[in-house]
């Protein structure tokens, strides 16, 4: 009976202190981002592309270094930035230095100020901020800071390859534009008026709107009004159910031209799209995978196929991050010191294995990359997404898209 | 003019959705006085079992069965759960009811993942109605219809005419007597509170195809159910009915119209500010209709709980 | 009218929560001195981010219990109060910034509770002319209006990145310049000593006392002189104050307010926290509040399965003890004041441990079921309770399941046992 | 002469198409304990509280020592010193007995909504409810919540809240309704005691009770007032004899 409550007892302790327990060895890469609620899919296959390209890039040929591995450890956020920024605070005291988050500019918004105030206060433990995936413009401009790299193109970047594709379509003649109300929907809108209005000044935006974002229950009324004004483009940087909802609404009801958008892959969302949206919707993105670039890219896809076979890589810069991030630690030759690793990845040029260049632009720590627009079709496609079929196929390339934008940034180096 | 008459049918199928689930959560509330938090969440299973079923035996099956499946598990909990609680007072019972609708979507997640699932609409129905203007009416929008009206129909019909019927609205208003009569009040409290939340999974049954079958599809829904049978007054299936109709109207049309604030403000005679963006109340300047569809129904619960507390067709205070 | 007072009333642990509890200073001043030992025990940053967010949401919680555990009225959206009270704080503290004044950080919370106050006056003016559904549902009306201008009003709430500031930049404070996550926490560690005092006094006062007559019995309460409305407003006022006050240290400890702080999820998370922990007691809340932070930061930290667990724990607290985890508490009161508490220790080992064992056992086939079904494949290993062991075959599920199944068996079987010795501990005088 | 403690002119009430008070007109003198007595369905506590306010009534007026009550409050009624007990138990079950006093004693001690006092610092409060459980005889019960006691002493809690607030004007409806002998004897003493000096109006079943306590008696039947006047004289007249023996009668078919 004694022993039974010492187990007890200890096995209470070391629940709270187990999660600081450490392998001295590992390079620890912190992973917030959603695991619970209503944005867990997406966390969780962002977190299972950075394992796997953890384990693939680095850790099975030998590490970085001398022999040290790559480790992720995640971090429920809860989509929240309170709990950002609490579990900010506990990889930091892990001894961890460097933080992948992606999911909401919101979350990357409060990380990115926390992190900046944390490196100012405590030059002692100061950590490197690697952004995958939010988008908002404002982080590589406005709000700038030396600790925060961005991986993934901005809204204004995406927005700019993808009109580039659009106005070259002579047939298009109204444009519509929707989003959902908040600063990613709002960026998105100024972006398309901007670029649409200096590309193509013939082209007439029919509409542009924003709707409550995530409340929407039947979108079948805008629908109505897309249709109504006779637009035969939609731009829109909706994701998740707010994505298939209006997609899946404009489709049914009667609406016959392309969708251009951002995010509408992966996640389910391309099975539950399926034979519907054939044809229709167009992405922009980075690193498309049909056609597969390298051979590497796809025996990369093929393993993580085998090993997820429910998961999708349909965040490709991940593996970017880790491959720029074991290169810049090599050539800082520590991975301790993030200054160091910092100036490595400033101004880094990466060739990716999934196509084309990656530069990390040092005015602004923005990564600069071929911008793709795929369709989403169930021809062509070696790798599918949701073992659905369908898939995206790139159909047109911007090489570098926006090398030579401006940005607002003044960058304060330590 | 032919947007007006589509907007008028989506309204209606909106409308007649939101129905199918006030319907039961007013049944259960003006019974037993439960606010039932959970009521969206076996919508969501209904969706969910639906879906699973519908990829084994087809669709019509998981019309007929989900339901069911539902239904029995919200007796299930009335009888295991709520019964248990009722006796610590309502305050519990509501809280109760809270929790369950978290366990349920944690619950759901763990079984089915946390995508969107593929659940389609049948082929059979896949198809255009008829056209008003170039806007297509789906099929299945009017198949939505015609099951909601004959739910309402059905419901009607066994409230109003049948026996049953009859001890369910007397023991609304005089549970003790009833009960003093010699019917198994318990047992009655059980059936509405299956009934109800069986009707809530038709309502995820037939939602889920064209709405979405994903694990956040309940708390989507969440609190407008309440706000329907406040605004329709408690206890009123007529109440719910109307209330149900207009939310779905006000919503589609605010929607479909691009108002804005300023539009109205300057129609009321008030000038727009010169410089707009350094003005404090810029953002409020700028919201349009269609920004604020989805909150109108709140305003005019609140207003209508400060107005009239009965609700639109209530026979009593809240 | 006896069917709210269903369990045994003779008890006195229902006594104390009739509300004789006089003024003690005893648990304050062991509260003070925890208060200040604890950054010496738990001494690193991430331990003092989760006391600051503890004690934060016990000050709003508290607040929040003002109303539903003293005044009886439940509210949907209260995270509106602190969320406003919060921005506030966020918009004064950037003011100050902006133009260089000299405004002391540590009286920012107070302000905070000042405008959040403010608010509940003017929603109060309206939503407490009714207890019950009326109320609660104004509340969530409110609640959701507040959060859906949080993204459409741009100019006071920032969008979805919500606003933030820097709490560094105010005039230092005596020399303190709350750089450092201690200093923060004992701004935070202050302020939560100084609310809870206040609303335990408030608790005491006329009014105060009058919102547990019209919790109970509002139409008497009318004829004894006091308009039922008029109890409740004030009651409302003084928890969107308490509530102000913790937006403000929320605004201190994040240095950010966002669309979060307002939305229903919040509203609803106080309300299970204060729960959880007993509405019936003053130190429920409390409970709650350090309960509830653990489970979601360090449980959540452990498995993605966490808010099953939490989801669960809070049913069975719904259907077992409506008293809440202080309830479970002072339900043992009697028994120690009759020095019979002693006699429950050998009947609680041998129900309780075996119990907790066999929920553990079940918490591993929970696990292991979802590793199964979620896992990668190929990726049979999983670590649980520090074993690292083959999820596809069959030996550790057949061990869970009998760890279960026999910890619960045995719970099961002594419980009867255990109900006698509680029976008996609780028995005055007594045949022993 | 002194204007009347109670005095109601009129005074109608209907619910839908049933009129319940058809028209009564009645004056209480200070200091005078009058009981209303009548078959049930009479109107008895329909009448109480459209004196308190807790219905409006459809016609009439009510006046407490001469002042208009009409639109008051019940709260505002109650500061002008009147206050009544209920027909059933009305109590604040999970507070303590001697805070049931203590609130029915804040009002009058002009602590109104204060947040800047505390009530156990105050020896007033304290003292004046101690004094007035002494009266109740519910000492020793005094930190007992008020649900866990027996019926009757429930029922002298009320009394003892009803009259905590020093209101000169007390009614009491059925203060002895489902007790027994011993219990009845027990509370029309308690009332005898705390309502010296006192106006009391109460509605009664228990003959002996009424004819005990009360100065005077109006009889209601069907929201009328038959007849009114001192107990020997009400006993006598034909009418509430009529009126008691049919009611008797009907009950029996």
């Amino acid at each position: 009976m004694k022993n039974i409550t010492k187990l007890g007892a200890v096995s209470a302790l070391s629940l709270i202190v187990g999660a600081t327990a450490a392998f001295a060895d590992n390079i620890k890469i912190a992973f917030i981002d959603p695991l619970s609620g209503p944005f867990a899919s997406t966390g969780t296959n962002g977190l299972h592309q950075y394992q796997f390209a953890a384990d693939h890039m680095v850790n099975e040929k030998g590490g970085v270094l001398d022999g040290q591995n790559f480790e992720i450890v995640p971090f429920d956020n809860k989509i929240s930035p309170k709990e950002s920024l609490i579990q900010l605070q506990v990889a930091i005291d892990q001894g961890i230095r460097y933080i992948a988050q992606g999911n909401s500019s919101g979350v990357a918004n409060a990380l990115t100020e926390a992190i900046a105030k944390h490196n100012k206060r405590n030059p002692d433990s100061r950590v490197l901020f690697l952004n995958y995936a939010a988008v908002d413009p404002a982080l590589t401009n406005d709000k700038c800071n030396f600790w925060h790299f961005r991986f993934d193109a901005n809204a204004d970047i995406k927005m700019d390859a993808l009109t580039d594709v659009m106005a070259a379509d002579d047939s298009m003649k109204k444009v519509y534009i929707i989003g959902q109300d908040y600063s990613f929907g709002k960026a998105v809108a100024a972006a398309a008026v901007a670029n649409l209005s200096s590309k193509r000044p013939d082209v007439e935006i029919v509409g542009n709107e924003l709707h409550p974002i995530g409340k929407v229950k039947d979108f079948t009324p805008y629908a109505r009004k897309i249709v109504a004004s006779g637009a035969d483009a939609i731009i829109t940087g909706n994701w998740g159910a707010d994505m298939l909802g209006l997609g899946k609404s404009v489709i049914e009801n009667g609406y016959e031209g392309p969708i251009f958008t951002y995010y509408a892959a992966g996640s389910g969302m391309t099975a539950a799209f399926g034979e519907s949206a054939k044809d229709r919707i167009r992405l922009i993105s980075q690193g498309g995978i049909n056609p597969i670039a390298t051979e590497e890219a796809r025996a990369t896809y093929d393993a993580f196929e085998a090993k997820y076979p429910e998961g999708n890589i349909d965040q490709s810069r991940i593996f970017n991050v880790i491959g720029m991030l074991a290169q810049a630690i090599e050539g800082a030759g520590t991975a301790d010191d993030v200054v160091a690793v910092a100036k490595q990845l400033e101004g880094m040029e990466y060739d990716s294995m999934w196509g084309g260049k990656i530069f990390m632009r040092p005015q602004d720590h923005q990564a600069i990359q071929d911008m793709h627009v795929g369709v989403h079709t169930n021809e062509n496609i070696d790798f599918d997404y949701d073992n659905s079929g369908y898939g995206v196929f790139t159909e047109s390339t911007v090489t570098m898209a926006s090398m030579d934008s401006p940005t607002t940034c003044k960058m304060k180096r330590p | 003019m032919e947007l007006i008459l589509v907007n008028v049918i989506d309204g209606l199928v909106t409308g007649l959705l939101l129905f199918m689930l006030s319907a039961g959560l007013t049944l259960i509330f003006s019974m037993m006085g439960v606010l039932n938090f959970a009521h969206a969440s076996f919508y969501m299973l209904g969706a969910y079992f639906a879906y699973q079923i519908s990829l084994a035996l087809g669709f019509w099956v998981g019309l007929l069965i989900a339901p069911l499946i539902v239904g029995v598990m919200g007796a299930g909990v009335e009888r295991y759960g709520l019964r248990r609680v009722h006796q610590y007072g309502h305050v519990p019972e509501l809280i109760f009811t809270f929790g369950l609708a978290l366990l349920i979507e944690e619950l759901v997640q763990f079984v089915w993942g946390k995508n969107q699932m593929a659940y389609d609409i049948p082929d059979i129905l896949n198809f255009t109605a008829f056209s008003i203007a170039g806007n297509s009416i789906p099929a299945y929008k009017i198949f939505m219809i015609f099951i909601s009206v004959g739910i309402f129909m059905g419901l009607l019909y066994v409230l109003t005419k049948t026996r049953v019927g009859m001890i369910i609205q007397a023991a609304l208003s005089y549970p003790r007597t009833v009960e003093a009569l010699g019917h198994n009040v318990p047992l009655i409290f059980m059936g509405v509170f299956g009934v109800g939340t069986a009707l809530a999974g038709v309502a995820g049954v037939i939602a889920g195809p064209v709405l979405g079958t994903f694990p956040g599809m309940a708390f989507v829904l969440g609190s407008i159910v309440f706000v329907t049978i406040v605004i329709g007054g408690l206890g009123s299936l007529w109440g719910a009915l109307v209330a149900s109709l207009l939310i779905g109207w006000i919503t589609t049309f605010a929607k479909s119209y691009n108002i804005a604030m300023s539009d109205i403000l300057n129609g009321i005679g008030i000038a727009t500010p010169e410089n707009l963006s350094d003005n404090m109340f810029r953002d409020l300047w700028t919201v349009t209709s269609p920004q604020i569809a989805d909150i109108l129904p709140y305003i005019l619960m609140v207003l209508i709980l400060i107005f009239r507390p009965a609700g639109l067709f209530g026979k009593r205070e809240s | 009218m006896n069917d709210q007072l269903k369990t045994d009333p003779s008890k006195p642990a229902q006594r104390m929560r009739a509300g004789s509890m006089t003024l003690t200073l005893g648990p304050w001043i062991v509260a003070a001195i925890a208060l200040l030992v604890m950054p010496y025990i738990f001494t690193s940053n991430s331990a003092l981010t989760i006391m600051n967010q503890m004690w934060i949401t016990v000050v709003f919680a508290l607040a929040y219990n003002m109303l539903l555990g003293q005044g009886g009225m439940l509210s949907f959206g209260h995270a509106v109060y602190m969320g406003l009270g919060g921005f506030f704080c966020m918009h004064l503290m950037n003011y100050i910034e902006d133009f260089g004044l000299a405004f002391p950080l540590p009286l920012l919370p107070l302000f905070g509770g000042l405008f959040g106050m403010g608010f509940a006056m003017i929603i109060g003016s309206f939503s407490t002319s009714g207890a019950g559904t009326r109320f609660a549902m104004i509340s969530l009306g409110v609640g959701e209006l507040i959060a859906a201008c949080s993204v459409i009003i741009v100019a006071f709430f920032g969008g979805e990145e919500g606003i933030s500031g820097d709490r560094t930049y105010g005039l230092p404070f005596f020399g303190v310049e709350f750089l450092k996550q201690i200093e923060v926490y004992y701004l935070i560690s202050f302020w939560l000593m100084l609310s809870a005092v206040l609303m335990y006094l408030f608790s005491r006062t006329p009014v105060g006392r009058m919102a547990n007559a019209v919790r109970d019995n509002p139409e008497r309460a009318q004829f004894l002189g006091y308009s039922a409305r008029w109890v409740r407003f004030y009651s409302f006022c003084a928890s969107g104050f308490f509530c102000g006050i913790a937006g403000g240290l929320f605004a201190i400890s994040y240095e950010i307010l966002t669309e979060e702080n307002l939305n229903a999820t919040s509203s609803g998370v106080i309300l299970l926290v204060t729960f959880l922990g007993g509405v019936g007691f003053f130190f429920g809340p409390i409970i709650g509040a350090i309960a509830f932070t653990l489970l979601q930061t360090v449980l959540s930290l452990q498995t993605e399965l966490w808010a099953i667990y939490v989801g669960g724990l809070f049913l069975a607290t719904v259907m077992f003890f409506p008293g809440g985890l202080a309830g479970l508490m002072m339900m043992h009161v009697p028994a120690l004041r009759l020095g019979k508490a002693g006699g429950l220790v050998m009947p609680y080992i041998k129900t309780l441990i075996p119990g907790a064992i066999g929920v553990l056992g079940v918490c591993a086939l929970i696990e292991m079921t979802f590793h199964f079904r979620h896992a990668a494949k190929g990726d049979h290993e999983m670590t649980l309770f520090w074993t690292t062991f083959d999820s596809h075959t069959v030996m550790p599920w057949l061990i869970a399941g009998i760890v279960a199944a026999v910890g619960l068996g045995v719970a099961r079987a002594t419980a009867p046992a255990m109900k006698e010795a509680w029976d008996e501990a609780n028995t005055a005088g007594g045949a022993s | 002469m002194s204007t009347a403690a109670l005095e109601l002119t009129g005074l109608k009430k209907s619910f839908g198409k049933a009129e319940i008070i058809r028209g009564i007109d009645l004056s209480i003198g200070k200091a005078e304990r009058h009981a209303i007595i009548g078959p049930n369905g009479a109107g008895k506590s329909t009448l109480f509280n459209l004196i308190t306010a807790r219905f409006p009534p459809s016609a009439g007026t009510v006046k407490l020592h001469g002042e208009d009550l009409a639109g008051l409050e019940p709260y505002q009624i109650n500061r002008k010193g009147l206050s009544r007990s209920f027909q059933i138990t009305n109590i604040f079950p999970k507070m303590t007995v001697f805070e049931n006093v203590r609130c029915a004693l804040l009002w009058s001690q002009g602590y109104k909504y204060s947040f800047w006092n505390l009530v156990n610092r105050s020896r007033a409060l304290t003292e004046g409810a101690e004094a007035i459980l002494e009266q109740i005889n519910l000492l020793e019960r005094r930190d007992l919540p008020a649900g866990t006691l027996s019926y009757a002493e429930q029922r002298a809690l009320e009394i003892g809240i009803t009259i905590a607030g020093g209101a000169d004007v007390i009614m009491l409806d059925e203060p002895t309704a489902g007790m027994s002998h011993s219990e009845t004897d027990y509370i029309t003493d308690l009332i005898m005691k705390v309502t010296e000096g006192k106006t009391l109006i109460m509605v009664e079943h228990d003959m002996g009770v009424v004819f005990g306590l009360a100065d005077r008696i109006s009889v209601l039947v069907y929201g009328e007032i038959i007849a009114t006047g001192k107990p020997e004289d009400v006993r006598a007249d034909p009418k509430v004899q009529e009126a008691y023996l049919g009611a008797a009668l009907e009950a029996e078919h």
